[in-house]
C-alpha cells in the first residue's frame, strides 16, 4: 500500500458553509482529477451555530480509513474551531486561517488571509468566505487541480450567484499567492518519528 | 437529480448511495419516519420515487411506516424504510409480522450513538443483536452491513434480491460514518446489474396454497389484486393462510421458516477476505469498523505482524464458516465494535480453539487504526 | 331455486375456512359481516379488487372468513398496512375492519391520521365498546360508570366519540350505525365504500360476554333491544331537544363532504416531479 | 332477488327503519304470501336473536338450545332473522304453495 | 440594584447549564421559555413542586435549561412520562412542552388520550410546523402547499388543528398564542397552568432555519411579522366574516369548562375501594 | 380479596401470585394494556392497588404504559408492568430510556407462543434474548425468569429489590404455563420479607448530582418533588444529567451502566442445582421447562442415566460461573427450550469443552418430561 | 421421589364450567387435605364455546411437570372433548362422562352419568351440571376429601345459589354411589410395561 | 416589580395587545421617562429582533452582525425587546437621571 493520503480538514461555526466547501473539494478531486476521496463532517446538537468540522482524504488508492489521521491542511475559520481540530495537526501540515476571526495561532507553519473581510468588502456578502477560502486550499493542495474546483465551485452554487462565486474563488486564489510556501518554518520532528 | 448519470463518477453520501441502490433494486415504495442521521434517504425518496411512478409517504411515526412499507409490498410493489435506533425499536412488532407473513421488505438502521436518544449525531453499532432479535418470538430474519457508499450502493441491490428471492425482510445496518460519508462511486450499468424478482403463482387460482412447502421452502407470492385470493395473518399458520393451533403443522411452519434461510445459507453468508493468506492474527470486523481494521492491519503489517482482515458484510444468520475458518486459521481473533460486545459473542460462540479478543467504543467515536494496529502488536 | 341470500353467501364466505365462526352465539360481529357482504355485492365489486385488513381483537377475525384479498395484522396498525396496499396499487378497494379498541385505543393515532390525510380507504370500526377477545377491558369507547374486568369499582374516563374525531381529523365520510338496524347499516356500509376519500362506518356492536354481562345485559337479544330503543335517526336527532337527546346515539351519515383524496393529489405529485418542477 | 330483498335495499334513504316489518304486516293484510323458513343448524349457536324478534312468532327454541320453526305460515317474509343472524344459520325463501316439487331443499 | 427580569432569570435558569442555548439565532423557542418563566413567576409555584417535561426535538431540549425537576423523555411520548408523574405524586404540578410533530405525529395518540381522561396536566405546543430538528421535513401541521425537505413538489396533506382536537377529545381548557403576542402569551400559559383538568396551549413560532427558509420568510423578523399579520384574537374573530377570517389563524382561550380531573376521578375509586365497592 | 391471608394456604395462578409479590415488594403503580396470557395481572391490580393508596391505569398502548411507570418511578413510587411478545415488542424504546435513565421499574413479559400475533394462549420461551437486546444501543439489563407460582411470588420481591438496589429494569419472563397454572402457596409473613428501598440523597441539594460515581455505581435517587431538582434525559449525559458529548464523559457514563451490574453479580446471578451432585450429565433449564427437565431427569435416574438440573433463574446477566461450572463437571449439556435455541447460545458461548446439545419445542407445547429423559439417555 | 400423583382431567366445552370445577377441586386437595396441587387448563381461539380442557395434578410432594402425564381420572361433559383429550389415559384409569351428550365410550373402564340432564331436570339450570360431576368426582377421587370438596364448592359460587349448589354436589355424590368401581374390568397392561 | 411589568403583567383580559407599545407611545407624551438597555453580548446570537421590532429604533446592527444601542434616550419602556429576546440577552431597566453611581452594572 503506498500511502499516498492527502487529508484536509475544514473547522468553521456552523453557516460559514465548511461543509458545502469540502464538498466541492471532494467532488473536484473525485470527478475531475479521477482521485478516491472520502469527505466526512461532524457536528454539535445546535441547530445552527456551534462548531462543526468537515474533512477530506483524498488519494490515488482505494481509501481505508475515511477521517483525517493527521492534517496535511487545516482551513480555520475561526477562533474555536481551531482550537478544537487542531489537535492532529501533521508536524509538516499547513494552516490556513481567516484572519478576520483568527488570533492566536498554534502553529509557525501558518498562512492568514482574511477571507470573511474579503468577502464583505469586495462582494459585500460573507456568505461567500467559504468560496474565498476554498481559491486558497485550491492554490495551496496538491492534490487538486485548481480548474476542476473552480469549475466545481460554478456547478454547486445557485446559478444567478455564478459571477460573484467566480470572482470569490478567484479572490481567493490570488490572496494566496502573494505567500510563499517555502518560506514557512519546517518541523524538526520527522513525520516517521511520530509513528504514523 | 437527473436520472442516468451511469458510468458517470459521482460523489455521493452513503445515504445517498443506498436511494440509488434501491431505485437500481426496482424499490418503488418508500415509507418512513425522519431520524438523524438517516432522514436524508428519506428526502431524497421523496424526490426521486414520483419521477418514476412510485411512492414516497412520509408517516405518523416508525411502526406505520414499517406497516406501510409490508401492506405495499403485499400490493407487488418493493419497499423500503430507513431509520436509526430510536425508531428501529418501534418498529420490530410488524418487523415480526412480516417476517411471519414472509413479505418482502428492506429496513434500512443508520445506527447512532448510545441507546435511547443518546448520541444522535455519532457513530455506533450498538444495534446489531437488536437487528436479530428485536421482535418477539422464534422468527428467522436476515442483517446485512455496510462500510463504504460502494456497499451502500450494492449491498442494498443484494437486500432487494435477497428479500425478494427468500420471502423476508432484510435488514441493513449502516452507520453514521457510512451513512454520511462522501465518496466517489461509478454507479453500474442498470442493465448489467442482477435484479431478483419475487416468483408468482403460476397454477390457476384455485391450487393456490400461499403457504404451501416446497423444496425451496419459498412459496410463490401472489400480489392482492393479481386474482390469488388469500388470507394472510400474523397467527401461526398452515398452507391455506389459515390459523392453526395443531402442533404438526405449527412446528412445520415455524421450521420452514429457518429452513429457506439455511437452504440459502452459501448464497447469503457474505464475506471478504483481505490479507488472509498468510495471517497469524486476524480482525473480525463489519461497518465503518472494518474500514479501521483493513488500516490498522496494514499498519501492524509495517511492524512485521501477520494480521488480516475477515469483514463480515452479512451478520445474520452469522457467518459461522467463514468465522470457523479464520479461527482455525489464527492463533488469535480480534473483534473491534463501537459497542460492549455484540458480533464478538457470536464469534465466541463458534469459536473453539482461538484466543478472541475485543476492542470497544461507545464513547461516540470511530475505532481508530491505531488502537487496531496496537493491540495486534500485543496479540 | 337456491335462495339469492344463499347464493350470496356461498359466493363470498370462504369454503375452506371452518364454520361456524369462532365468534360467540349472538355475537353482533357476524350480523356485521352479513351486512358488509351485501353492501359488496350491491355494489357489484369484484372479489379480486377488494382488499380487507383487519387489525387484531374478535372484530379482527372477521376477514379470514371471506373470500377476498385479505389480511389480519397487527394490534391497531390495520390502517397502516392498508395505507400501504392502496398507495401502490389504487386501483384496489381497501376496506378496513377495526374493533373500538383496535381503532382507537392502540391505533388512535394512525386513525386520526389517515382521515388528516383523506386517504382512499374505508374503515368500518366495530364498537363493542369493550376489549371483547382479551377479556373485557375497559376501551376509549366503554361508558363513563360502567364495569369491566379493569374497572372493577366503576370506569371514570370519558368515551372517544368516534365519529366526532374522524369529522375534526379530515374524514370525509362518517355515519354510524347498529347490528339492530341492518338495512340501513347495508347502505351505510355501501355508501362508505362507495366515497371518494376516508370514510368512516362506526357500528354500535354487541358484546353480551364481556360488556353486557357486567353491565347488566347480558344476552344478545337485550343488547339488541337497547340498540333499538337509545338509536336515533340523525334526521330525527335535528329535532330533538337537548334533554330528549339525553343518553341517546344518532346513527345515519353524520358527514359527507367532497375533497379530493390522497391518490389523487399524490398523483399530481408524480406529475409535477415528471415535469421536474422541484419547488424547494 | 326477490321483491323482499328490493324492499329491504332499495329503501330510498340511509334512514333506519326501526319498524321496518310492521309496513310488511300491513302488506301483508293486502295479499298474503307464503315463506319458507331454512334453518343450517350444523351453524346455529341458539343465540335466540331469531325467536326474540320474529314479529310473528315463527320460531321458539327447544329445550337442547335451538330454535324450531314452529309457526312456518305465519311468517309474513320481513327477514329480520335472516339480516340479524349471526351465523348465517337462517335463509327465508318464497314459498309457491301450488308448486312443492322443490322438496329436496331442507327445512 | 438588579432588574427584576434578571432576577427572575437568574431565579429560573439553570446555572450549571451551557448558554446561550442550543437554538438557532431568533428561534421562538427561546420567546417560549421566557413566556413560561415569567408565567411560573407569576403564580408563584415552588420550584421543587414543578416538574417540567418534554419530547425530543428544538423543542424538547427546553426544560434542560430551566431549574426545575425536569425530563427529556422520548419523541411523542412526554405526555405518558406527564401521566405517571402525576398520578404519582399529585402534589406535583406537571407542565409538557412538546413540539408539534412531537405532539401531534408520533404522539398524537398520547395527546388525544391525555384530554379523554382529563388528567390534571399542562401541554405546551410548540407549533412551528415543522420538523425543525431533524432537519425540516414536513409535520402533520405543515400548511398545505407549502415546501419542506420531504414535500419537494408542495406538500399535499392537510394541517390538524391541534387546538380542535383537543377539544373534540375532551380537554378542559385550549388556547392559542404566539411568540410575538408575547404579554398574551405569558396569560395564556398562566391560566392553562391554573387550570384543574388536562389544558393545552398551542404556540405558534417560527422556525425561519427549516420552515421560513423553504417557504419566503427566511429570517426570525419576517416569520414574527407573519404571526403579527395574520392572527386574530378570538373576539375579533367572533366580529368577521368567513372571507376576513380566510387565511387567519385565531388567537387567546378556545375552549374553557369545568369538569372533575383524573386526579379528583381517581381518588374517588380508592374510596371506593377501600369500602370494597367492587362493581363487577 | 382480603388483604391479610398471609400464613394461610392460598391456590393462585402464576399470574396472582406475580400481584401478591409486587404488593409486597412495595409496589404502589401499575400501567399496562390487555394482552393475553398477561391480562390477569392487570385485572387484579386494577382491584388491589386502589386499596393500599396505589393507582392503576390502563393505557392506550404498551408504548404509554412503559412510558407512565417509568414517570411514576421518578415521582418515587415502585411501579409495575405486564405484557406479553407484541406488547413488550412495543415496550423497547421507553424501556432502552428506563435503563440509561437508571429508573427502576420492573416489567412481566408473559410469554405466548410463535413471534408476531403467534399463538395466543399457547406457552413459549421466544423472547428470552429479545428481553436482553430489545432496545437499540448499547445498555445493561436485568432478566428473570419464573417457573412456578411459588417462583412467581418470590422472583418478583427479588425483581422489585434488584431494580430499586441496582437502579436498573428488571424484566421477568414468564410463560403460559406458568401464568395460569394454579398452585397452593402459603404466602410468607410481610414482616419478614427483605423489601429494598432505593438509595435516596442525603446530602444539601446543592451538592447532588444526580449521575455522580460512586464505588458501587449506583447514584442515590431522588424523586421528583423530594428537593432535589434535576433533569433526566436520554441523550447520553455527564453527572449532573446534561447531554454531553466528550468521548471520556460518554464512556465513562456508559461503563458506569455495566460496572453497577458486575459489581453485583453474585447477587443477581440465581440459580438452583438440583441432583447435580454426582451428574454426569446436565440439564441446564428455565421457565416452565426446567418442572418438565426435572421430572425427565428423575425418570432418567431410574433408567440409571446419572442426570442433574441446573435451573436458571436469572438469565442476564448470564450466570456464567454456574453454567460454567456444570460444563465443567458434565460430559455433555442439555438445553431444552421452547425456541429454536437462544439460552443454549449463551451456554455454547461459555463452553469450553463440554458436548451442549439442544431440544427444541416451537409448536405451543410444553417439552415434555419424556422428550427431556430420552434424550439424556441417548447422551 | 415417591411418585404418587393423582391426574384427573376435565373435557368440555367452554361455557360448561370445566375449569372453575377443576379449580375447586385444586382448592379443596390444597387448602382441606392440605396436598399439593397443580391446576393447568387450555382452551381454543374461540370467544366462547369451542372445546377447553382443565387439569388437576395432586401429589403429598412438591409437583415438577405441571401438567396430566397419564390420566388417573377423566370427566369427559360432551363427546368432542372426549375423542380429543382421551389419548393419555392410564390403562386402568377412570372414565366419567355425562351421558348426556356423550355417546361412543373408548373404554370399559367407564361411569356414565347424565351429569347435565340431572341438573336440568332437578334444578332447572343447565349450569349447575358442572358441580353436579365435581359431586361425583369427589367420590371417585381418592386424592380428595368430599367435605373439603363440598366446602369449597360452597365458598366459590355466588351466596344466593348456594342452597342449589349444595344440592347439585349431593346429586353427584349419590349417582356416584349407586356405581361399583370392582366391577369394571382391569388393564392387562400394567404400568411399569408402558414405561411411566 | 416594576410599573411598566406591571402593566404588561396585568392587562386585564387574554386578548392580545398588537400595538400595546402604541400605547405606550402616547403615554410617554404624558411625561418622559428613561430607561436603560443592556445587552449581554455573550448570550446574543444577533437574530435582529430587537432591531427590527423595536418602535423607536434603539439598536441598529454593526457589522459584525450585533445590535448596538445608537439612540438610549428614545426608549419608552415598552419592553418588547426584552420579552422578545430568544436569548434572555436584554434587560431594560428605569434609569434615574439623578443617581448616576451604579454606572459598573454595565451596558
Ligand atoms: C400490541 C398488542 N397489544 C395487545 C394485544 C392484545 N389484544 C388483542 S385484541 C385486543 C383488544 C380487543 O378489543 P377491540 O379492539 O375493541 O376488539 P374486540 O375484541 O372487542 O372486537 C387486545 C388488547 C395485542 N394483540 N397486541
Ligand atoms: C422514535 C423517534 N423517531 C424519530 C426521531 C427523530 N426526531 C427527533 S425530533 C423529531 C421531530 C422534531 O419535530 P417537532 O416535534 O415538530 O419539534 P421541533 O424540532 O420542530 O421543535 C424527530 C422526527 C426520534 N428522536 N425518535
Ligand atoms: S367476546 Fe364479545 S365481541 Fe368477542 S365474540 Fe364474544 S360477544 Fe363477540
Ligand atoms: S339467530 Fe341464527 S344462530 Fe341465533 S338462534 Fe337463530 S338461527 Fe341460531
Ligand atoms: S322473515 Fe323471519 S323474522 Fe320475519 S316473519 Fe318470517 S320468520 Fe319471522
Ligand atoms: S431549527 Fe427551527 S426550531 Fe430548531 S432551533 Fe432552529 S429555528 Fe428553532
Amino acid at each position: 500500500m503506498k500511502d499516498d493520503r492527502y487529508e484536509i480538514r475544514f473547522g468553521g461555526s456552523g453557516g460559514q458553509g465548511i461543509i458545502l466547501a469540502a464538498v466541492i473539494l471532494a467532488e473536484a478531486a473525485a470527478v475531475y482529477d479521477g482521485k478516491k476521496v472520502c469527505q466526512t463532517q461532524s457536528y454539535g446538537p445546535e441547530a445552527r451555530g456551534g462548531k462543526s468540522k468537515a474533512e477530506v482524504v483524498i488519494s490515488d488508492h482505494e481509501i481505508d480509513y475515511p477521517k483525517v489521521i493527521q492534517m496535511d491542511l487545516f482551513l480555520a475559520m475561526n477562533q474555536v474551531a481551531l482550537d478544537a481540530y487542531f489537535f492532529d495537526f501533521k508536524p509538516n501540515g499547513l494552516l490556513l486561517v481567516d484572519s478576520t476571526f483568527v488570533e492566536q495561532m498554534p502553529t509557525s507553519r501558518v498562512i492568514a488571509i482574511p477571507f470573511t473581510r474579503i468577502a464583505r468588502e469586495k462582494f459585500d456578502r460573507e456568505l461567500v468566505a467559504n468560496v474565498v477560502a476554498l481559491g486558497a486550499v485550491g492554490h495551496f493542495c496538491p492534490a487538486v487541480s485548481i480548474e476542476g474546483l473552480e469549475k466545481t465551485v460554478l456547478k454547486k452554487v445557485p446559478a444567478k450567484t455564478r459571477d460573484m462565486n467566480s470572482q470569490a474563488f478567484l479572490a481567493g486564489v490570488e490572496a494566496a499567492q502573494s505567500f510563499d510556501l517555502s518560506r514557512l518554518p519546517r518541523s524538526v520532528i520527522s513525520d516517521e518519528e511520530r509513528e504514523v | 437529480m437527473a436520472r442516468d448519470q451511469n458510468g458517470k463518477t459521482r460523489l455521493l453520501q452513503g445515504n445517498e448511495a443506498m436511494v440509488e441502490g434501491a431505485l437500481a433494486a426496482g424499490c418503488r415504495f418508500f415509507a418512513g419516519y425522519p431520524i438523524t442521521p438517516a432522514s436524508e434517504i428519506a428526502e431524497l425518496m421523496s424526490v426521486r420515487l414520483p419521477m418514476v411512478d412510485g411512492t414516497f409517504i412520509q408517516m405518523e411515526d416508525e411502526i406505520a411506516s414499517m406497516g406501510v412499507i409490508v401492506g405495499a409490498s403485499l400490493a407487488g410493489v418493493k419497499s423500503l424504510t430507513a431509520t436509526s435506533g430510536p425508531g428501529f425499536s418501534l418498529m420490530q412488532e410488524n418487523l415480526g409480522f412480516a417476517c411471519v407473513t414472509e413479505v418482502p421488505c428492506v429496513v434500512i438502521n443508520v445506527m447512532r450513538g448510545g441507546a435511547s436518544t443518546g448520541l444522535p449525531t455519532s457513530p455506533a453499532q450498538g444495534d446489531v443483536m437488536q437487528a436479530r432479535w428485536g421482535s418477539h418470538g422464534t422468527h428467522p430474519i436476515i442483517v446485512l452491513s455496510v462500510s463504504s457508499v460502494h456497499d451502500c450502493f450494492e449491498i442494498t441491490v443484494h437486500a432487494f434480491n435477497l428479500s425478494e428471492k427468500y420471502r423476508i425482510p432484510v435488514v441493513i445496518l449502516s452507520d453514521e460514518v457510512v451513512a454520511h460519508t462522501r465518496e466517489a462511486i461509478v454507479l453500474p450499468d442498470r442493465k448489467k446489474l442482477e435484479v431478483v424478482e419475487r416468483i408468482k403463482p403460476s397454477m390457476p387460482p384455485e391450487w393456490y396454497q400461499p403457504y404451501e412447502d416446497n423444496s425451496r421452502g419459498v412459496p410463490p407470492m401472489a400480489s392482492f389484486g393479481d386474482g390469488y385470493r388469500h388470507h394472510v395473518t400474523g397467527l401461526v399458520h398452515d398452507a391455506h393462510g389459515h390459523s392453526t393451533q395443531r402442533p404438526e403443522e405449527i412446528d412445520a411452519f415455524q421450521r420452514r421458516l429457518f429452513r429457506k434461510i439455511t437452504n440459502g445459507f452459501y448464497e447469503i453468508q457474505m464475506t471478504k477476505s483481505m490479507l488472509m493468506e498468510d495471517a497469524e492474527v486476524a480482525v473480525i470486523a463489519y461497518g465503518s469498523v472494518s474500514r479501521s481494521a483493513l488500516r490498522g492491519i496494514r499498519m501492524a503489517r509495517k511492524k512485521g505482524v501477520k494480521a488480516g482482515l475477515l469483514h463480515l458484510v452479512t451478520l445474520f444468520p452469522f457467518p459461522k464458516m467463514a468465522v470457523s475458518g479464520v479461527l482455525r486459521q489464527c492463533r488469535a481473533v480480534l473483534v473491534p465494535e463501537m459497542n460492549l460486545g455484540q458480533i464478538s459473542r457470536e464469534v465466541k460462540r463458534v469459536n473453539t480453539s482461538s484466543k478472541v479478543e475485543k476492542i470497544n467504543r461507545i464513547d461516540g467515536q470511530l475505532i481508530t487504526p491505531e488502537e487496531i494496529c496496537e493491540r495486534l502488536r500485543e496479540m | 331455486m337456491i335462495a339469492e341470500i344463499t347464493r350470496i353467501r356461498h359466493k363470498y364466505l370462504r369454503h375452506d375456512k371452518k364454520f361456524p365462526h369462532v365468534w360467540c352465539p349472538g355475537c353482533g360481529i357476524g350480523i356485521v359481516l352479513g351486512s358488509l357482504i351485501r353492501a359488496i355485492d350491491g355494489l357489484g365489486l369484484a372479489k379480486n379488487d377488494l382488499v380487507l385488513a383487519s387489525g387484531i381483537g374478535c372484530s379482527g377475525r372477521l376477514p379470514a372468513y371471506v373470500d377476498f384479498n385479505t389480511l389480519h395484522t397487527t394490534h391497531g396498525r390495520a390502517l397502516t398496512f392498508s395505507t400501504g396496499i392502496k398507495l401502490a396499487n389504487p386501483s384496489l378497494n381497501v376496506l378496513t375492519v377495526m374493533g373500538d379498541g383496535d381503532a382507537t385505543a392502540i391505533g388512535g393515532n394512525h386513525f386520526i391520521h389517515a382521515a388528516r390525510r383523506n386517504l382512499n380507504l374505508t374503515a368500518i370500526i366495530i364498537n363493542n365498546q369493550i376489549y371483547g377477545m382479551t377479556g373485557g377491558q375497559y376501551s376509549p369507547t366503554t361508558p363513563y360508570g360502567s364495569n369491566s374486568t379493569t374497572s372493577p369499582y366503576g370506569h371514570i374516563e370519558h368515551a372517544f366519540s368516534i365519529a366526532d374525531l374522524a369529522v375534526t381529523s379530515g374524514a370525509s365520510y362518517v355515519a354510524r350505525g347498529t347490528v339492530y338496524h341492518v338495512p340501513a347499516l347495508d347502505k351505510l356500509i355501501s355508501r362508505g365504500i362507495e366515497k371518494e376519500g376516508f370514510s368512516v362506518i362506526e357500528i354500535m356492536t354487541n358484546c353480551h360476554t364481556q360488556y353486557g354481562r357486567r353491565n347488566e345485559m347480558s344476552d344478545p337479544v337485550t343488547m339488541m333491544k337497547w340498540f333499538k330503543d337509545h338509536a336515533v335517526t340523525t334526521t330525527r336527532a335535528k329535532k330533538m331537544s337537548p334533554e330528549e337527546l339525553k343518553g341517546k346515539f344518532s346513527i345515519g351519515v353524520l358527514t359527507d363532504i367532497d375533497k379530493p383524496s390522497y391518490t389523487e393529489e399524490y398523483q399530481k405529485i408524480r406529475d409535477r416531479a415528471k415535469g421536474r418542477e422541484v419547488k424547494s | 332477488m326477490t321483491p323482499e330483498e328490493e324492499t329491504v335495499r332499495n329503501s330510498s334513504s340511509t334512514e333506519v327503519q326501526d319498524e321496518y316489518w310492521e309496513k310488511k304486516l300491513e302488506m301483508e293484510k293486502k295479499g298474503k304470501k307464503l315463506f319458507k323458513q331454512q334453518i343450517f343448524l350444523d351453524w346455529c349457536k341458539g343465540c335466540g336473536i331469531c325467536v326474540a324478534f320474529c314479529p310473528r312468532k315463527v320460531y321458539e327454541m327447544d329445550e337442547m338450545g335451538s330454535p324450531v320453526i314452529v309457526r312456518p305460515d305465519d311468517c309474513i317474509g320481513c327477514r329480520f332473522c335472516e339480516l340479524h343472524c349471526p351465523d348465517f344459520a337462517i335463509t327465508i325463501i318464497k314459498r309457491y304453495p301450488d308448486r312443492r316439487r322443490r322438496k329436496s331443499d331442507g327445512s
